[in-house]
């Protein structure tokens, strides 16, 4: 099985480099979003995770590669550290059919199938019994593999948030939930929607396995998704993981955001988890101005890479419309 | 429930949908039935009895109450691998887990291009009769059949209760088979080997020369009674079984309403927007010169089913109000 | 403020007798109701209370008629015990027109707009959000009203219980909601739908006041609901009181109960809270043979009446069929 | 959501919804506005903005992300003695609510044997047309059309924006307002003074001979538009506006039909068991002998809603599609 048999993450230059790459993948791809947003390239919803990257980028590496993913509609993230390659994240935000899901979900419903990333979902709470599925399937499969489930505080008022958590409890499911806390439900703080406002204390009242993580923090996040990933994968049920975390930008790109103040934005900001995992392997001597310079030039070649390559994309043809509705039967 | 009597080589519709499941989980190990009350309790209406002992809790297996976890679970189940029949209890109940069916089930292949369909089975009781009152009564399977990307059968035979379901495990997308309450124990006998029968075509359950009656499920019976007593008055009434709402077999229908000229259409749902809209309309657009009256309807009347016997019969279809609307489209 | 002052119940010998006085009829009354189900008196689903009679008979003496109560389809003993009058309760059950919900309801809906008796709700985990809701209108308008929601251990498993209690304790409404466990949830164990089988522990994860009483012990009940709705109305926001129970009956009328043992039935049976409180005024001295023997002859007599009303009973005319479906809209 | 700047005199549908609220609220103090982003947010179509801090939190509040909760707690506090206008954000996530809509709402007054009213009003956003995919542009308010015991309107223009949530506050019914996320920029100039509508009759928005095009909301503006192109060519189209979806006025449709003896209907929602199949079919019941031609229906093509924009609009109806519908109708 090739899930890691250490539950520590090993800080190794390479290890580290790899970490502040995918974040500032993350990071460089969304801010290029936001700016084809205002193109009219990208259309629709657009919701970046950037001030968020820690979390996705530092719980990849804790998984293999049948583990199963749902994520949300805030999902660039967490597909590109999945490894969804950024070309066909780019041309699933146009809508091109050289996308993820060939253009047809776009921004919020980003799928692909060879990294088990099972999307993309836009309903509030509505991946969390997916998850759930798919962990059951694993199990009763003898599997060993895991499956994970994104989502927001927010969901955590949901019915489904409850129904699943007591679901994969019960049946002791190899699933891990990563609550990513960023104490807003769009305008909603935490603790207008929730009487207990200590997320992880939730899970447990369903006797799971839980703990919180400072989700700014990529070591501390791929330490606990290790933690997590490796006691779900030993068969001792299911994990709840919170993620302390702090969304930088606005809800979605039509948020004015009178709900929050421009304090509390930049005292989180002061996190941001890049500059404070930069800082850290600066200081230590792990990393030098010029390997920041090369992640730099190599990265924003990337995102221009996968700029070309979306516009370069093609439209699917109008006359397939009706196509993917249902599975074609195999002629009989 | 209690069990009619059932003589040497006959069955009872409940037998043959539990015989159908006992042999899908004999035939495909990815199979398992899940839902409330499927295993101790052996179904509420004594569907699956039996079935645990035969197969054990981990394929049938009982659920807590949390319809929109354990169907939004099978959607998962049925991505990583299983083939799973969810058993809501009855389309009462379904409202709870109509997202997950809509935003998930139905559109999963769509949003992700193509890459994941659901292979999913969701079993439901459906009709009125019992005296079950406001709650319990709904007939929602014409209402379901709005959704694209989901199939709706409703088995109304023997055969059909039968074999719709080992059609159904065939079928790469989501099936929505509703069973009536009122059928579950009648019974007939049934050639032992019968199984998986065609769901794309609608029956001709009794031919005719005068009219069309064209229904499904509880109501095809009231439909051939009414049928047998209008040929007493000489009217050669054509009777259809649409078997399958969704997506419906028009090809049937119009060679039927081109021959008889004239249409009555049965269903349980409430008359305003009831699936029978949908027929008439489809025989509006695709055969209206052939049409030497309009078309009449016979459906549930616009109010919560209501307690008392008398009432709630007021309110369902019966063999007398088809009559009266077929003497209605035949002016005599 | 009809509000009790004094949380502690005072066993006078009349408030003793009146105790015993409405478990009994509860129990008499739906011991003849099973013997109407037989009968065919009473269709439909038939959800006896026997055995659980001391949760509403020690639950109602601490609500003031203002307060409001919303209950399950096993509401017969809440109704009597709330002081919906016999008569109309069984009137009910034969679906007559003089019955509390003029027929329309049955068994699982009687409404009683008098005691504020919102029903009567047979989707299992419906009436919670209603009755916090009822408890925001009071408090909305600062009314010193009390919502008092009933339902069985099965609801817990719910998405609505989390969002209602959620609700409650974030806002906190004037509720007390009373979770009936009698182990089951038709035939699955609690264990079997929990992961966390203490229910009232449940309460507590959304920081809300709970306890857990002996549901067989009707002066147990009565203190506690009384600290319970004592809290609630002072403004301290809501409360939930686990009764432990248990159904001594079927869980309706088409139950064969294969999911428990004899003995376990039996073992409760021992624990009857009629039986229990009867001795207990017996040896205390509080009551007399004669005492007993009165009650069970006035008891009897009332359900003698009640039945004789129903049967005296008349029923709706099908002309009103559609009556009731919408508010009739004053002529202007 | 960038607001057209609207000069003096002139407001935009969203400003009439807002007003029509605001002019409630003030009006009556049992009403208030609940709901996920109401306050803070001001609304996800910023419907709402600048209300709480007029109101404060308690008559404009906001929800936690608990569809069913809020909206049972509607209901709830309707029947005690509020007036709540409950916003579910759009009909996407209604599906989470449609057990407490169907099952309590539509229901409770029936139950209740006419005891209980439900004075509620839910508003719910509608429609695609924005890229937002699969999961975020149902049209689903002629599907809840099918449910008896509930109202359904549906604003198309900005008198009827202000005055059907007056009209609906004035309904002892539960109402539910589909507002949809094209029209909110939409701007234009309205009588200050403008007040309750009446929301039984359709309405004629153009007059015409030759054929009658029947639709509602936002359809409504691509339907005249199709109408005066074909003005151009000589069609005289008449134009109706549904308004309110349950109940039908059918006198209104029927007059038009009848002088035009020709009809095409226009709706968004999926074209099976859409509201455009109860139309016609009451066409044909009512008006059949009128007809010259069969009638045409232009709906959204049976597929979920695609992100890309060119695959978006061949899912919708158009002017083109509309003006195709008329001439194959006409014949020319
Ligand atoms: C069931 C449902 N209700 C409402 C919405 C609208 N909505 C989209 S995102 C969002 C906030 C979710 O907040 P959270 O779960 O904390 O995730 P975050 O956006 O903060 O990452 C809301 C209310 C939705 N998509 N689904
Ligand atoms: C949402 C829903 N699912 C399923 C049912 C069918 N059903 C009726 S009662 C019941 C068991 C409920 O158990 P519990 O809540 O413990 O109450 P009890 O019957 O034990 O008093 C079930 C599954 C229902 N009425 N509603
Ligand atoms: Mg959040
Ligand atoms: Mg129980």
């Amino acid at each position: 099985m090739s899930a890691p048999s250490d539950v520590k993450p090993h800080l190794t230059r390479e290890h580290s480099l790899n970490l502040l790459r995918e974040m500032l993948r993350i990071r460089r791809f969304e801010e290029k979003c936001a700016e084809l947003y205002t193109q009219e390239k990208i259309r629709g919803f657009l919701h970046l995770y950037i001030g968020e990257e820690a979390i996705a980028t530092g719980l990849m590496p804790a998984l293999s590669a049948e583990d199963a993913i749902v994520a949300t509609y805030r999902e660039h993230g967490h597909a590109l550290a999945r490894g969804v390659s950024m070309n066909a994240v780019m041309a699933e935000m146009y809508g091109k059919q050289e996308g993820s899901s060939r253009g047809r979900g776009g921004s919020m419903h980003i799928f692909d199938a060879p990294t088990r990333f099972y999307g993309g979902n836009a309903i509030v709470g509505g991946g969390l019994p997916v998850a759930a599925g798919l962990a059951l399937a694993f199990k009763m499969q003898k599997l060993p593999h895991v499956a994970v489930c994104f989502f927001g505080e927010g969901a955590a008022a949901e019915g489904e948030f409850h129904e699943s958590l007591n679901l994969a409890a019960l049946w002791r499911l190899p699933v891990v939930f990563v609550c990513e806390n960023n104490l807003y439900a769009m305008g909603t703080a935490l603790q207008i929607s929730e009487s207990e406002t200590d997320i992880h204390l939730k899970a447990k009242s369903y006797r799971m396995e839980s703990e919180s993580v400072d989700g700014m923090d990529v070591v501390a996040v791929e330490a606990a998704a290790r933690r997590a990933v490796d006691f779900v994968r030993n068969g001792k049920g299911p994990y709840f993981l919170e993620c302390r975390t702090y969304r930088f930008r606005a809800h979605s790109m039509f948020d004015a955001q009178l709900y929050r103040s421009k304090d509390e934005v930049e005292t989180w900001k002061q996190r941001d988890p890049i500059k404070r995992f930069g800082d850290w392997l600066r200081t230590s001597g792990i990393a030098h101005e010029v390997d920041f310079e090369t992640l730099e030039r190599e990265v924003t070649a990337e995102v221009a890479r996968s700029v070309a390559f979306a516009e370069a994309g093609t439209w699917e043809p109008i006359a397939d419309l009706a196509r993917d509705v249902y599975t074609p039967r195999a002629a009989s | 429930m209690n069990e009619r009597a059932t003589s040497q080589g006959t069955l009872t519709y409940r037998e043959a949908v539990r015989a159908a499941i006992r042999e899908a989980l004999q035939r495909d190990p990815h199979t398992f039935l899940m839902g409330e009350d499927v295993g101790r309790y052996g179904g509420c209406y004594a569907v699956s009895k039996g079935l645990l002992d035969e197969f054990g809790p981990e394929r049938i297996r009982d659920t807590p109450l949390s319809e929109s976890g354990f169907v939004g679970a099978g959607i998962g189940a049925a991505m990583g691998g299983m083939r799973p029949i969810v058993e809501v209890m009855t389309c009462n109940f379904s409202l709870l887990c109509l997202d997950q069916i809509m935003n998930n089930a139905a559109t999963i292949r769509h949003m992700s291009g193509g890459q994941f369909s659901v292979p999913l089975v969701i079993r439901m009781a459906t009709g009125a009769g019992r005296q079950l009152a406001a709650q319990h009564s709904h007939s929602l399977e014409g209402w379901y059949a709005h959704i694209p990307g989901i199939r709706i059968v409703a088995p109304a035979t023997l055969e059909d209760a039968r074999g719709m379901l080992s059609t159904a495990l065939e079928d790469p997308d989501p099936v929505l088979i509703f069973e009536n309450v009122m059928l579950y124990n009648m019974s007939g006998s049934m050639d032992a080997t019968a199984g998986a029968v065609d769901i794309d075509r609608a029956a001709v359950r009794r031919s005719g020369r005068d009219v069309s009656v064209i229904t499904y499920g509880g109501s095809l019976w009231k439909s051939l009674e009414a049928a047998a007593a209008l040929a007493k008055s000489g009217i050669d009434v054509e009777v259809i079984d649409l078997r399958t709402l969704r997506p419906l077999d028009d090809a049937t229908i119009m060679q039927s309403v081109r021959k008889t000229k004239r249409a009555v259409i049965v269903d349980e749902g409430w008359r305003s927007g009831s699936i029978s809209a949908e027929i008439t309309t489809r025989i509006v657009e695709q055969a209206f010169w052939s049409l030497d009256a309009p078309i009449a309807r016979v459906c549930t009347e616009e109010v919560p089913i209501p307690y008392p016997k008398h009432l709630e019969d007021a309110a369902l279809p019966s063999p007398q109000k088809i009559e009266a609307a077929v003497h209605q489209v035949l002016g005599r």
